[in-house]
């Protein structure tokens, strides 16, 4: 199982702020094709993705037991 | 005495520059970011920030570092507020002490640049005439215009 | 309330700040100078700041246009204290706001350096092996090599 | 009359905050040979002089009734 967590537009877009899914094993782009399809949740593609609260990349693996969340461009400050 | 925080009470700047004064320390500059009623003649009637709290914290930590890095004579500290904000309300306190001025002056500013770059926190405009994330359009700075840096 | 201000009461940067915060600003950037112990190795115990104290509020209030000049955007509140000061206690406080912030920042830091030249306000420094007013010593900077400039 | 005032360390070696002499006509210089000579204060060269509470300079003629501040290098902030 992994746990997915929305915030900002993307939150209210998804109507919830997190998911848990059986996706060990894909990459970070599989998961947003994935959310695509299943949620249509726009804009993913422009939507910065940290795992365990550290920025990665489209390419990084997931594995077991991640927390993955959506990070729409920041305005804090 | 966290250095880094996030916080849904109203945060007094003296608070935050108490965290970094010390003997060595001649200059402290602290930066206060508040709610501006006008933005490009739009009227702003009060914001409402939302942050990832635990990794706002870690990003935090992360600038502190690099600060630290940069300006090794320096303590920082941050404070940044979530929830419902009205004008002239105080969103975030940058305070940077060190012995002679000018590395504080920096730091600072260095500071909240990288705030607006790396720490996951959003804030919802409520307009006279709407509302909307800020950042989170086409037209403003999607990330492929220079976002935050990728860590693997 | 008096945007410059000489004081013998500690001072707090909130107030100061208080005095500059409006709608139209989402930037604050607040200077504070303090009592360090530690210059060059010497170590302070304590310092006494003496003020031609009207005419040290006719230069604040000349810096004060001086910054509104180059600044149109900002607003400026200082105060500076007097009397006896102990480690890490606060000698003065500027405070600027505006709408962004790049202009608080260097509207900042231009004023200390004007406080620095221009403002009747002395120091003495009590260390642990003597005592001076400080910049009055051939070593440091007498007014030849770029004090303030002459007003007719 | 005209009023004179001494700061930090000038106000020190005088002894004393202020003097009242009638010195009207003087220019700076003047006035500032004529203390050097009378109350053996050094470094007056290296001080400014203000005319009330304005910076003036060692040509300025001194009025009835003014105010001249000598200011050593001030080290305030």
């Amino acid at each position: 199982m992994i746990n997915i967590l929305f915030f900002a537009r993307l939150q209210e877009e998804a109507g919830r702020e997190s998911l848990h899914v059986e996706k060990a094993g894909y990459t970070i782009r599989e998961l947003k094709e994935w959310l695509d399809e299943e949620y249509r949740l726009t804009g993913l593609n422009r939507t910065m993705t940290a795992r365990n609260e550290e920025f990665t990349n489209d390419d990084a693996v997931i594995a077991d037991g991640d927390t993955i969340a959506f990070i729409p461009p920041v305005s804090g400050g | 005495m966290a250095l880094f925080e996030i916080t849904s009470e109203p945060i007094a700047a003296d608070t935050v520059a108490g965290k970094v004064k010390r003997p060595e320390a001649g200059a402290v500059v602290t930066f206060s970011g508040t709610v501006r009623e006008w933005t490009n003649g739009r009227r702003t009637l009060k914001l409402e920030y939302e942050a990832y709290r635990s990794m706002a914290v870690k990003q935090m930590e992360r600038i502190g570092q690099e600060v630290q890095d940069r300006w090794p004579d320096t303590r920082t500290a941050i404070t940044h507020r979530v929830g419902e904000l009205h004008i002239t309300e105080t969103a975030v306190v940058i305070a940077v002490s060190s012995p002679h001025r000018r590395s504080a002056y920096e730091a600072n500013e260095y500071i909240i640049e990288r705030i607006k770059e790396l720490v996951p926190i959003w804030k919802k405009e409520y307009w006279e005439d709407g509302t909307a994330w800020v950042g989170d359009q086409l037209e403003t700075h999607p990330y492929s215009k220079g976002g935050p840096p990728l860590y693997d």
